[in-house]
């Protein structure tokens, strides 16, 4: 009996990681856009989202999931670096709220345009077959190979993200740049240049996880809102701008939220009708991570690893 | 003698490892212009900043005017008649200049819970308002946007907006920083003008006009007050001219 | 305009409910194609709205098609939030709703009303049957799970109506939850003997998908009403459902004329099999049919219409159909089972019957 | 010429600056800025670097036209900045602040590099790795020089770049900048402190309202009733 | 100096208000009655617009969750109403009520309140995290309010009936436009003078340089709390006409798409202006429903329409309708 809830729990620990990671994929890419770039980009979900259909799309094409993922991240950066190119670059010295308003108004696009290509009904992906077996990380406690393939993706892309950033002299430009773009202009940086690539990159890790999700959900319009909130959620908490800081407040409202919504139903439902105690549950588990969030301004007002105001 | 407008005791600022600010014991006469000078970092910003409430001290205690004011906010201070300036200027940019002043009146013209009479208009915040103004010497620039207003130009805003409060002490961190030699000497004279009227501890740099101005003069050094006294017998002090004057004067 | 018959078709036609909603309104043209784009005579004009599956945007777009496109019956709605939500609007414009899916216990109870007819069930039924062929089995540990919304928990209760054995564990989930990995650990945890969900559309795909992945089929027997293997969605889950047992009031290889003719028609129409859904939702166009012309299009005379409605003068593909004093059907259930077929199809085959002329369990509480 | 300057007019927004502004600096001249607060001396170097751009008027570095050219062009030109209030980046450390943007030319006759600064400036040693936000403001305008000449320009410009700067420190800068002089490099000066500028210059430009209002020598300038019945300086 | 802009700025205020009159005339004349109903939500929609704009652009509180205050008031309507129709009692002793005299305040009161709690945590962040804090509370409310299975949960409450208020029918389109009409320009008016009041210019001054602000002797905290609570409530008095003009209230109206639609339309409309939310509300919406008339697939246009919009339109709708004007 014992080891079955050592195993739940387990289980469960592995199940919150799991979408931690995805958010971290997320929040990396907006934790660059938002906190470096000083941008608040709304429309980061967008592509996710198309990250997820140009996944199906092509995995299909050439029936194998991962030829698929890989095509769609450099194409789905690709759209990315347009976009910037386009619209974006012209919010930098913008205040928060024309990129509100711009990104909102890209969401709107996005979401509708991916309707008239794929249609409003959700497309179902299938992990590949190589990976849709189970694993048996202890005795009796089996776990999806590919849940485990995702979660070893997202910490490798962590590592070198943070790198990227605190070690290069790309950081580092990138980092002058968002504090004062004028200047860094005046001492020799294409902070245009620098800038399309950041959000090159951010695009493609938004791709990547969107491409992974999608086996786990399903391929749908509107499947970026749902995972932006807590995402933004994840970048404020881990601290505006800091990958290490995404990385950890990912994994803690991944597991927060996983922890939340298993054991909270448990504990009510001595108490309420199975069906009250599953809603209260509900929405007492979704509140969860936004009051983690605010216990965690009012404890360090920038984050966790948070520098910058 | 009387006891000093404002004077602290044991006063103590860390920053992590950095002691910015390390037993410093000040006392300034009320009505003098007591200049504070030191080498770059010393701890004179931090100083000014404890003084006018932004920064909140480790130890130690500040009394002006007869209250402790250690433990205040920097309201309740700015109410008492503590005004300060800034060593990188800071003004309302999106404000004319005028209205810039106007708010520092208003600021000390009690509470502003008053939702219903146009502020601008208001005759009892316009009159000192434009006061301030002509004493800086920027009356004709008032109705132009502050953000419009050159480097110089912005620092004298400063003092009229530090001025318009009617305060009994200005805190002023390097008020000549950036200002040329014509507006310097304007501002010098500006600053002799308020002698006597106002009580001034000034932070500055430009030593002509720290000796031609100042009644007293510490000089900080790593956070602590290594001399303090008149200008001549600061500028005799031998640990001073190599701490800190070098060739000059 | 005179002459003409104006049909509100509000339904989900985004997101994971969508594929029901798809079904319904392609069932309904159809049947409207068949009568020659007429409906009981009169020339139809059908106006589609997606609800979104949103109970808001289902609210606004019922006063729209009442006030603005002032349509003469309304149909379409799958889901029985939306329907709760909607009802009190159509009820006070007296305007007929014909149902061809959601069907919930108030709208059969308390709440029940001259202006609703279900042409499709009443939620509880499918799930009753199961309970009953779930007991018969003699299962004693059974674990159960719905979406948490109105039909959820009359699916379970209706399961429950019939099942008298332990109940291993009751989770109602979010509606529209698509990644149940906690869930399933909590589920294994528990290990029950049986387990029955109630996952329609997008949600019974994926539920069915990671209850392979986790290696889970096979280990324990999985049921669920007609709603979770349904035509809609059995292509989507593949292998994975092919063998699992279900229960409904309809099946693709029910041997009558008209459902012959409905479901070689649909599947020449769009290239798909038709799903319980579009079963109802033919049925409920031919039921308008039928009542327009036992009232010779007197539309405006509403208790000529409501009578007209209730006789049910029309052929049901399910063969025996007739209305309850509160409106909702009284009809036969059985038992399916999910097989893939010679040409490749996934699909439903009938295996034995359950209730004969099944009524539902709140009429009593109806005050018509 | 290094550096040439012809009828520039430059606007901030619809408010004119710069009312045809023409001077030139040749190669390893140093030439002080003067004016009063508000003349156009701070917009005339942001028309130099590209933080402004000309509306009318040429602008040419070592042969070709960088008005109009964007910023980063024209710094990687050779054209470096220490620019009026600092404007370190404060989110980077002091290490940071001075390599994010150098540019190595290890060929040039002084290539100054991380050693070279801390040795102008040796109280950054121990703050290297600190913040550039939690720095005194003198240390700042330390930083902000030592970053421009990390950039190893052919011409340097400084913007009130002793502004806030304790004497002895001051003093440095100007030797520094002196030691820059004398091996050939070319720079254009702004800074409140006559005297000094005196010893440094050897041209002077003056600015009044936007226009070029006299340019000399430093013998000419040091000529004190010169200075104040022409210049109001 | 500034008159002429200021005339052309009256001109325009006056013309607006006349074209609000003639709204539901003209569209009964059109035989396009249905409408009245939707310009109603309009105006509910301006007023709560109104109310960000006062935190927003005027004190510089980027608030992402104002749709919560929206929420707020609808509930306090539709519990009062849902309460009636159950005949159950309220906790406290309160019973049920659909009487806009002691709904509708009560509506800001509660807004009010959680404006207060709201703020006096937000309000110790600002810039970015502002932005985020407000809107994880509003996301907190959302989700708080799916939870409460009494009042349907995530389906939320249909009213069945609208609030009476002394003697008028307001399930009457037409008396209920009028009423929303009143109300938005009323508090329109009383904004207006407040924003250059000693109060305007504080919160004007904080949006500014707030450490300046406090330097100089304000404790702005007070001042942007007592601002927060005041704009809360405004929202909430239109939350309580949204559930009106809907008959219905659920979690859905304080989803974060809806306080970025608020945001949306005080950006469009020129944010600081007051007047200019207003407008921004009206465009937003008579877009999105002329759009969704040419083709569902609507939003492809309007999308890359507020791009074009936030690049071009630096100050909104309003400044550019009544010119340039000097700094205050
Ligand atoms: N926020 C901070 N965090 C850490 N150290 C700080 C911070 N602010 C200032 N310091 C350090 O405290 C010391 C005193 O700083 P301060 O600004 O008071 O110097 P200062 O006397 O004003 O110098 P200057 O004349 O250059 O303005 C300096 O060494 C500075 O690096
Ligand atoms: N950002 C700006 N927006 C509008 N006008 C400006 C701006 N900056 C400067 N000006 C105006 O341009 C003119 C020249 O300013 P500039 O800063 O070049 O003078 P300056 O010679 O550098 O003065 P200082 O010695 O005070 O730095 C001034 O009259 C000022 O009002
Ligand atoms: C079967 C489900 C898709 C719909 C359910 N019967 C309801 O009324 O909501
Ligand atoms: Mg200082
Ligand atoms: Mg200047």
């Amino acid at each position: 009996m014992l080891h079955v809830i050592a195993q739940l729990f387990i289980e469960q620990g592995l199940n919150g990681l799991q979408l931690g990671i995805t958010l971290f994929l997320m929040a990396a890419g907006l934790t660059l856009v938002f906190g470096i770039m000083d941008v608040i980009h709304l429309s980061h979900g967008s592509f996710y989202m198309l990250g997820a259909y140009l996944t199906a799309t092509l995995g299909a094409r050439f029936d194998s999931y991962l030829l698929g993922l890989a095509l769609a991240i450099p194409l789905v950066a690709l759209i990315g670096m347009v976009v910037e190119w386009i619209a974006i670059r012209r919010l930098y010295e913008r205040d928060h709220l024309d990129q509100v308003l711009a990104t909102f108004g890209l969401i709107m696009f996005f979401n509708e345009a991916v309707r008239m290509i794929w249609g409003a009904q959700p497309i179902f992906l299938s992990p590949p077959a190589s990976l849709a077996g189970t694993v048996e990380l202890l005795p009796g406690l089996f776990y999806p190979q590919f849940r485990l393939a995702i979660l070893g993706t997202g910490l490798a892309v962590a590592a070198l993200l943070g790198l990227m950033i605190r070690r290069t002299r790309l950081g580092m430009r990138l980092r002058a740049g968002a504090s004062d773009r004028a200047m860094a202009g005046a001492l020799g940086v294409n902070i245009d240049g620098l800038f399309t690539i950041v959000f090159g990159l951010g695009t493609g890790l938004a791709a990547l996880a969107g491409g992974m999700a999608g086996t786990v959900l399903s391929v749908q319009v509107g499947m970026g809102e749902s995972i932006l909130i807590l995402t933004f959620v994840v970048v404020v908490i881990g601290g505006i701008g800091s990958i290490k800081g995404a990385l950890v407040g990912a994994v803690l409202v991944g597991l927060v939220d996983t922890l939340a919504r298993t054991m909270l139903p448990v504990a009510l439902r001595s108490t309420l009708p199975a069906s009250q105690a599953d809603s209260v549950a509900a929405s007492l588990s979704s509140t969860s991570v936004y009051v983690l969030m605010i216990l965690v301004l009012a404890w360090r007002p920038k984050g966790l690893y948070g520098a910058r105001t | 003698m009387t006891e000093p407008l404002l004077h602290t005791s044991g006063l103590v600022k860390r920053y992590g490892g950095v002691i910015a600010t390390h037993q410093v014991a000040l006392a300034v006469e009320r009505g003098h212009l007591h200049a504070l000078i030191g080498p770059n970092g010393a701890g004179k910003s931090t100083l000014i900043g404890l003084l006018s409430g932004e920064l909140a001290a480790d130890a130690g205690h500040i009394h002006f005017n007869g209250h402790d004011v250690t433990g205040l906010h920097v309201h309740r201070r700015a109410r008492l008649g503590l005004a300060r300036s800034f060593q990188i200027t800071s003004i309302f940019k999106s404000f004319s200049v005028l209205a810039n002043v106007v708010l520092a009146v208003q600021a000390h013209a009690g509470h502003s819970f008053r939702f219903w009479r146009p502020a601008v208009r208001d005759p009892a915040l316009l009159g000192p308002a434009l006061a301030a103004l002509e004493r800086v010497g920027l009356a004709d620039r008032r109705h132009d946007a502050a953000a419009a207003l050159s480097h110089g130009e912005r620092r004298q805003l400063e003092l009229a907006m530090a001025l318009a409060g009617d305060p009994a002490m200005l805190l002023l961190d390097e008020p000549m920083a950036g200002m040329g030699p014509e507006d310097g000497r304007a501002m010098v004279d500006l600053l002799q003008s308020l002698k006597g009227e106002r009580t001034i501890l000034l932070v500055e740099h430009d030593m002509d006009a720290v000796f031609q101005l100042a009644d007293r003069i510490s000089v900080l050094v790593y956070g602590a007050i290594i001399a303090s006294g008149t200008p001549d017998h600061i500028r005799a002090d031998a640990e001073v001219r190599r701490a800190y004057l070098g060739e000059e004067a | 305009a005179p002459g003409e018959v104006k049909i509100g078709m509000l339904t989900t036609l985004s997101g994971p409910g969508s594929s029901l909603g798809i079904d319904v309104r392609d069932a309904f043209n159809l049947a409207v194609k068949n009568l020659g784009g007429s409906l009981g005579g009169l020339k139809a004009t059908i106006i589609e709205v997606d609800d979104q599956q949103k109970p808001d945007v289902a609210k606004d777009a019922a006063t729209r098609l009442i006030e603005k496109d002032k349509v003469d019956f309304a149909t379409g709605i799958i889901f029985s939030n939306l329907m709760l939500a909607t009802m009190p609007s159509f009820d006070r414009a007296q305007t007929y709703y014909i149902s061809a899916n959601a069907s919930p216990s108030q709208l059969a109870g308390k709440q029940c009303t001259p202006y609703f007819f279900s042409a499709a069930y009443q939620n509880d039924n499918q799930h009753e049957a199961m309970g009953h062929y779930v007991q018969a089995k003699g299962f004693k540990n059974v674990y159960l799970m719905a979406p948490n919304y109105p039909a959820g928990k009359d699916g379970l209760n209706g399961f429950k109506r019939y099942y008298a054995g332990n109940v291993a564990g009751e989770v109602y989930t979010t509606v529209n939850q698509l990644d149940y990995a906690a869930e399933l650990a909590s589920l294994r945890a528990a290990n029950p003997d049986a387990v029955y969900v109630f996952y329609p559309g997008g949600m019974g795909v994926n539920f069915v998908k990671q209850w392979e992945q986790a290696g889970l089929k096979g280990k324990i027997p999985l049921f669920g009403p007609g709603f979770t293997f349904s035509e809609d969605t059995l292509a989507a889950m593949g292998d994975a459902a092919v063998g699992t047992l279900n229960t409904a009031q309809w099946s693709p290889d029910l041997d009558n004329p008209q459902n012959k003719k409905f479901v070689a028609d649909f599947e020449a129409a769009f290239g798909r099999l038709p799903s319980v859904y579009a079963s109802q939702a033919y049925d409920a166009a031919m039921l308008i049919d039928s009542a327009i012309r036992k009232t010779g299009g007197k539309l405006d005379d509403k208790a000529a219409l409501g009578k007209a409605l209730m006789a049910a003068d029309f052929k049901s593909v399910r063969g025996n159909f007739k209305f309850n004093k509160n409106h909702f059907p009284i009809q036969d259930f059985f038992l399916r089972e999910v097989v893939k077929d010679s040409k490749g199809r996934y699909l439903n085959k009938k295996i034995a019957p359950i209730f004969q002329d099944r009524g539902d369990a709140y009429v009593g509480e109806c005050s018509m | 010429m290094m550096l040439d300057l012809n009828e520039v007019e430059s606007f901030y927004g619809d408010a004119q600056a710069l009312f045809g502004v023409s001077f030139s600096v040749a190669e390893g001249e140093v030439v002080a800025l003067l004016g009063r607060n508000g003349m156009g001396k701070t917009s005339t170097v942001a028309s130099i670097t590209g933080l402004l751009t000309p509306k009318r008027g040429l602008i040419r570095f070592q042969g070709q036209t960088i008005s109009g050219q964007p910023a980063h062009k024209i710094a990687r030109a050779g054209i470096g900045l220490v620019p009026e209030g600092r404007r370190v980046f404060p989110n980077l450390t002091v290490r940071e602040n001075l390599v994010a943007t150098a540019i190595p030319r290890p060929d040039a006759q002084v290539s100054w590099d991380l050693d070279a600064v801390y040795d102008l400036f040796p109280p950054l040693i121990k703050l290297r790795g600190r913040m550039a936000a939690n720095l005194s403001g003198g240390e700042q305008q330390m930083v902000a020089v030592g970053r421009a000449l990390m950039t190893n320009p052919s011409l340097l410009i400084l913007d009130e770049a002793t502004e806030g700067l304790a004497p002895l420190v001051r003093d440095q800068i100007w030797a520094a900048i002196r030691r820059l002089a004398a091996l050939k490099l070319s720079i254009l000066v702004i800074d409140k402190n006559i005297d000094a500028l005196l010893a440094l210059a050897h041209r002077h430009v003056v600015l009044e309202k936007g226009r070029v209002s006299w340019t000399g020598t430093s013998d000419q300038l040091a000529d004190q009733d010169f200075r104040h019945r022409t210049l109001g300086l | 100096m500034a008159h002429a802009p200021d005339f052309r700025r009256r001109l325009a205020l006056v013309l607006l208000l006349i074209l609000a009159l003639a709204v539901p005339p003209v569209l009964s004349a059109l035989g396009q009655g249905f409408y009245v109903g939707f310009a109603a939500r309009v105006l509910i929609m301006a007023l709560a617009a109104l109310s960000l704009d006062l935190v927003m652009g005027l004190g510089g509180m980027v608030s992402f969750g104002h749709a919560a205050f929206l929420g707020l008031g609808a509930y306090v309507v539709g519990i009062g109403s849902w309460h009636v129709f159950d005949g159950s009692p309220l906790p406290f002793g309160l019973s049920g009520s659909e009487n806009a005299l002691i709904v509708w305040p009560l509506a800001m009161l509660v807004s009010g309140l959680a404006a207060l709690g709201i703020g006096a945590i937000s309000l110790r962040t600002t810039g970015v995290h502002f932005i985020m804090i407000t809107l994880a509370f509003a996301q907190m409310l959302f989700f708080l309010a799916g939870g409460l299975k009494t009042y349907g949960g995530d389906d939320g409450i249909t009213l069945y009936s609208r609030s009476e208020l002394a003697g008028l029918k307001l399930s009457d389109p037409t008396t209920f436009y009028y009423l929303c009409l009143g109300l938005l320009v009323t508090v329109l008016a009383l904004l207006l003078r407040l924003s250059s009041s000693r109060f305007g210019m504080v919160l004007k001054g904080v949006r500014d340089n707030e450490r300046r602000m406090r330097a100089l002797g304000f404790p702005t905290y007070r001042y942007k709390l007592a601002a927060f609570v005041l704009s809360g409530m405004i929202c909430g008095l239109a939350g309580a006409l949204l559930a009106n003009a809907s008959e219905f209230a659920s979690p859905a109206i304080m989803s974060w798409q809806r306080s970025g639609e608020l945001l949306v339309m005080v950006v469009l409309g020129g944010m600081g202006s007051l007047v200019g939310p207003v407008l921004g509300a009206v465009a937003l919406m008579v877009l999105e429903e002329s759009l969704a008339e040419l083709t569902q697939h609507w939003q492809v246009i309007l999308g890359p329409l507020l791009v074009l919009l936030a690049l071009s339109a630096r100050r909104g709708l309003w400044g550019w309708i009544k010119g340039r004007d000097g700094a205050p």
